[in-house]
């Protein structure tokens, strides 16, 4: 729980429109965060007041990437960014997801793919099911380092047409971690309790610390308030539906 | 080297900047990041005799330069402080304050009383929060605010601070605070606000009104200063919006002893550390051996008005 | 073809979007820039009795997201605006608003007695300019609020428009005025603010005090006209931050009838007819013939409980 | 005085420091100003709030150019605006300088140089006395479209050493235009004064409206209360005095 945590200025490098409102932004400099864990970004004054949460998209030699959509003022301003242009970033944050014991699934919808990714890396033979409202992006990403992976979207771009809990089936996995809208996360959990797999979320709530201090983030769950931003973002769904 | 110590009630600072309460838990978040031993002092979340739950999310929205808040006072309870964090909070090297709320005066005393412990530095009554449903705010009235002052400086012999909503009969109620025995006015706690979503024209907060901290409100909170050191003679503790030393100048200019940084904490995690760096640096420019000749002095002609 | 007007006791806005007192002139100056006649109407700069000078510069000082102001009341005086700015107004193809500002319920009296003219389509009486030294705000009170306008309700047969400081017992003076024969209530004035210059250690302004206004303000201002609209049945005219068409939602989600844009007029000099156009869309687009059904929402549960 | 007044959107072409923390600006588009005459400018969202004035430094067919010194937020935000960025511009604003009658001087202090240039290019045969604090600029410019031009800088750069007021004599001229600071024009007018040589100084004060409307610029003069951004900026001396 008490881990250091890092304020830093970093440069971008890279800050692409994968899809049209979707972005990944590479940033450079030396970080650590574990798989399902979060940072804290910036780039921007005293308006809006607030750093934005995004997931750990990737880690390499060179930085950290993250996958964002744009939904307001704050993702708005990211994509403006520009190569040479700097960011504040401050993690990392969170608890991310557990060591998996037995068969892993990870079933993300939209940019709620984002804290998977890291996964996919760290715990090998992992089986991927994404989701896309449009055209799907970074798949080719995701089978370099998952087992399977399967693409479900809208207009049936990339596989099947629908939504990513209909290619999904919970057998013969042990464990799934999920990322997603809430709709797909309540579906997700009725699936998996039925068939006995242990399901992990990762929750989003508007934060203004990130640090645990504030408690802004809190989410009610049945063993009382927590913090997303601490006890979480990574939270059993038992706790939460 | 210039003296940044202040000296409140029988308190002595190492420097003017407080983390303000409800912004920095118990120290601990936030010491994963940097010394926070470097700060004057620490004031607690909230604590409450019981735990409390808070209100359900969301809980903070964005406005122009500020940031509304409805967290509805969510805390361990007395019991688990005192186990749990109290202890932690005295290893951070720095003055503990703690911040606490009651249903009642009775309540406010019990919580002082039993505040009552080595280590515990002042104790901070908040008499402002305004995201409990239904509730009037004691400090918005002097009778109210007197009573509860009283009570608590019948519980201990600690240090009170007494913190006010800015709206209200403030500056009565200060004054019926500083004859009932408290020692600082800490001014000022969130200013009532809403937002509306659209989508659904409903208030975004459950309660309906949050209260509005940041960076807008710091010429309102800076005028609330200046007006309560003319009608006080205790310690006043500035807050609201302070994010710059320059900010932190202002106030104490404006007759602040010390300040707390809140929402600053969340627009950059160091503030409050840079702000004591910065003011530390303010008196060796101007080449002032301590925080006297500028306090309030904006009351008295400005600086040279002064010397 | 969705219906944008609003009614105001006799009167009837086009839409309701009016330009705020003491941010538009008498309108002619923003007639070189765009047609002022899309607006719902236009507020005069306060008129007073006599000319008067203002206040010595600096007046303007920006703070995050807010202005601070300190005109001091500048104006040519009733006869000069009777002869030369008035005729010119009411060419301008809008609702007239005369703001009117006096030392006290007589001056008030003689003032709308005076601009009891065709023309005139409502009086503003603001008892809440900040920036005279020495006078308590009479909107603060609710007797000296009564007092005013059973004086003026006497002295004319003109709609009058009260509009109130932020601070005070708002809420009781609003339904004082309701009492005493008022016709609206315009909610708010800015908001009392300091700022003081660090090189010099004095309030920026000449009379220390000034007024707060801009997007800093918003929650605040919303959150008044929420619980002024609570307490009065006179329709509640609202201002205080407006600056997008969102922000205009938002306060008749909250209760207002029409709004008044202000500082917005400085961040963005068609901010007032940009809001007019993104109204009238709003209205289209969410299928709404009528203000009638989001007026006030946000006290009945949002857009779907008011179906 | 009730010329149209319009707000447009500009492209920046060039933003270039001339000396450190001055630079000259200029934006595409059709401008019409008359020398002494400013613009409102802005280049950000809502903080700070209000626009920023700024004389016509110079008019081609291309568009305009604004000559300005880094002096808090607004003059820091202008300057990192890039070729390709947008302005946001309110104008033309106030009365200008007057149809000089007679021989005239112009005498500018550091960036209060901005104001004159139109006026030396429209007013033929004038004379052009321009001080600096560092490093002169734009005296080039000067030479191009002015009769005589003196110049006077702390360290000597350029010419004289010293203060402008120094190499300015007013025997001889009819009329003289000023802007720089306040002593500088206090010491003007003193000389004009005694010579019997008409002063005219451009003021400055802050502003929201810029059009007339707020009295936030108001300067009191001889002649009462009056409106930097409409009665000026450019004030008979004797008014101001
Ligand atoms: C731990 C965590 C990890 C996240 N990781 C990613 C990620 O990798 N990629 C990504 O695209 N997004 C991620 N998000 C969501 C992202 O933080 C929000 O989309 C972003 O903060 C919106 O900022 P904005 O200023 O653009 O939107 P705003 O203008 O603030 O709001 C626009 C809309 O977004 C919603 N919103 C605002 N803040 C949040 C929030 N914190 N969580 C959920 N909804 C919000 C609002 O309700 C509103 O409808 C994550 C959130 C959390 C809490
Ligand atoms: C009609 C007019 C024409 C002008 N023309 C030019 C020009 O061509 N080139 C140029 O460089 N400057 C010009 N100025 C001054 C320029 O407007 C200010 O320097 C600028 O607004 C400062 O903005 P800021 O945000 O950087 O400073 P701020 O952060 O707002 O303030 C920094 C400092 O500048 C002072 N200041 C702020 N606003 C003004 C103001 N309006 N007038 C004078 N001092 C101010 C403040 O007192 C403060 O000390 C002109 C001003 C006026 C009124
Ligand atoms: C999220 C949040 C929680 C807060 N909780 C408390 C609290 O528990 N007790 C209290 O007295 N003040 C509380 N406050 C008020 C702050 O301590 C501070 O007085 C106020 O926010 C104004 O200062 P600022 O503008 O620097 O934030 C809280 C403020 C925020 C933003
Ligand atoms: C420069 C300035 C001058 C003002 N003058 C007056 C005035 O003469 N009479 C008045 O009733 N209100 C006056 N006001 C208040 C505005 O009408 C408005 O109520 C207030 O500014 C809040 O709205 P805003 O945030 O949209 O500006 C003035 C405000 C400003 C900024
Ligand atoms: S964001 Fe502050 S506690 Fe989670
Ligand atoms: S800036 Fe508004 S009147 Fe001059």
């Amino acid at each position: 729980m008490d881990r250091q945590v890092s304020l830093v200025r970093a440069e971008v490098v890279e800050n692409r429109e994968l899809v049209p409102g979707v972005f990944l932004l590479r940033a450079r400099g030396n970080f650590s965060a574990q798989p399902g864990q979060f940072y804290l970004v910036r780039a921007w004054g005293l308006d809006p007041p607030l750093f934005r949460p995004f997931s750990a998209f990737d880690l390499s030699q060179e930085g950290i990437s993250f996958l964002y959509a744009i939904r307001g003022r704050g993702t708005s301003l990211l994509a403006r960014l520009q190569p040479g242009h700097s960011l504040t970033l401050l993690g990392p944050l969170g608890n991310g997801w557990p060591q998996p014991e037995g068969k892993l699934a990870l079933v993300g919808g939209g940019v709620g793919i984002a804290p998977l990714y890291l996964a996919a890396k760290a715990f090998r033979e992992a089986d991927a099911y994404l989701g896309f409202p449009g055209r799907p992006y970074l798949v080719e990403k995701f089978r370099e380092v998952a087992g399977r992976v399967w693409v479900a979207s809208e207009r049936g771009q990339g596989g099947h047409r629908g939504s990513v809990t209909e290619i999904f089936t919970p057998d013969g996995y042990r464990v799934c971690y999920a990322c997603g809208p809430r709709e797909m996360l309540a579906r997700l959990w009725e699936m998996c309790r039925r068939a006995g797999v242990w399901l992990y979320v990762s929750l989003e709530e508007r934060m203004a610390c990130g640090l645990g201090a504030c408690l802004g983030c809190t989410v009610f769950t049945r063993s009382g308030p927590q913090r997303v931003c601490r006890e979480g973002p990574v939270f059993p769904a038992q706790e939460v539906f | 080297m210039p003296d940044t110590s202040v000296r409140i009630g029988s308190l002595v600072l190492k420097n003017p900047v407080l983390a303000a309460s409800g912004t920095f838990g118990f120290g601990g978040d936030y010491a994963r990041l940097y010394d926070v031993s470097r700060l004057g002092g620490i004031v607690s979340k909230a604590i409450t005799l019981r735990p409390r739950a808070g209100n359900p999310p969301p809980r903070l929205w964005e406005t122009p330069c500020g940031l509304l808040n409805s967290i509805g006072l969510e805390n361990p309870g007395l019991e688990a402080f005192l186990a749990e964090e109290l202890p932690r909070m005295r290893e951070l090297g720095t003055a503990v304050i703690v911040n606490v709320w009651g249903e009642d005066p009775e309540e406010y005393g019990e919580l002082v009383s039993r505040l009552s412990l080595p280590g515990v530095d002042a104790i901070e009554l908040n008499l402002s929060c305004p995201n409990v449903r239904g509730k009037g705010l004691v400090g918005e009235n002097p009778e109210a605010t007197a009573r509860v002052v009283a009570v608590c400086r019948r519980a201990t012999d600690k240090d009170l601070w007494v913190k006010f909503p800015p709206q209200g009969e403030v500056l009565q109620a200060a004054r019926a605070a500083q004859q009932a025995g408290a020692t600082a006015i800490s001014a000022a706690n969130t200013y009532r606000g809403l937002a509306i979503e659209l989508e659904t024209g409903r208030p975004v907060f459950a309660n309906a009104i949050g209260g509005l901290s940041g960076p807008a409100i710091k010429p309102l909170s800076l005028r609330l200063v200046y007006e309560l050191s003319q009608v006080v003679s205790l310690p006043v503790i500035g807050s609201g919006g302070i994010v710059s030393w320059q900010d932190a100048v202002e106030f104490i200019m404006a007759g602040a002893h010390a300040v707390q940084v809140g929402t600053g904490n969340f627009i950059d995690p160091l503030c409050a550390p840079k702000l004591v760096r910065g003011l530390r640096k303010f008196l060796v420019q101007r080449g002032l051996g301590s925080w006297e000749l500028i306090r309030g002095c904006a009351h008295r002609g400005g600086i040279s008005g002064a010397a």
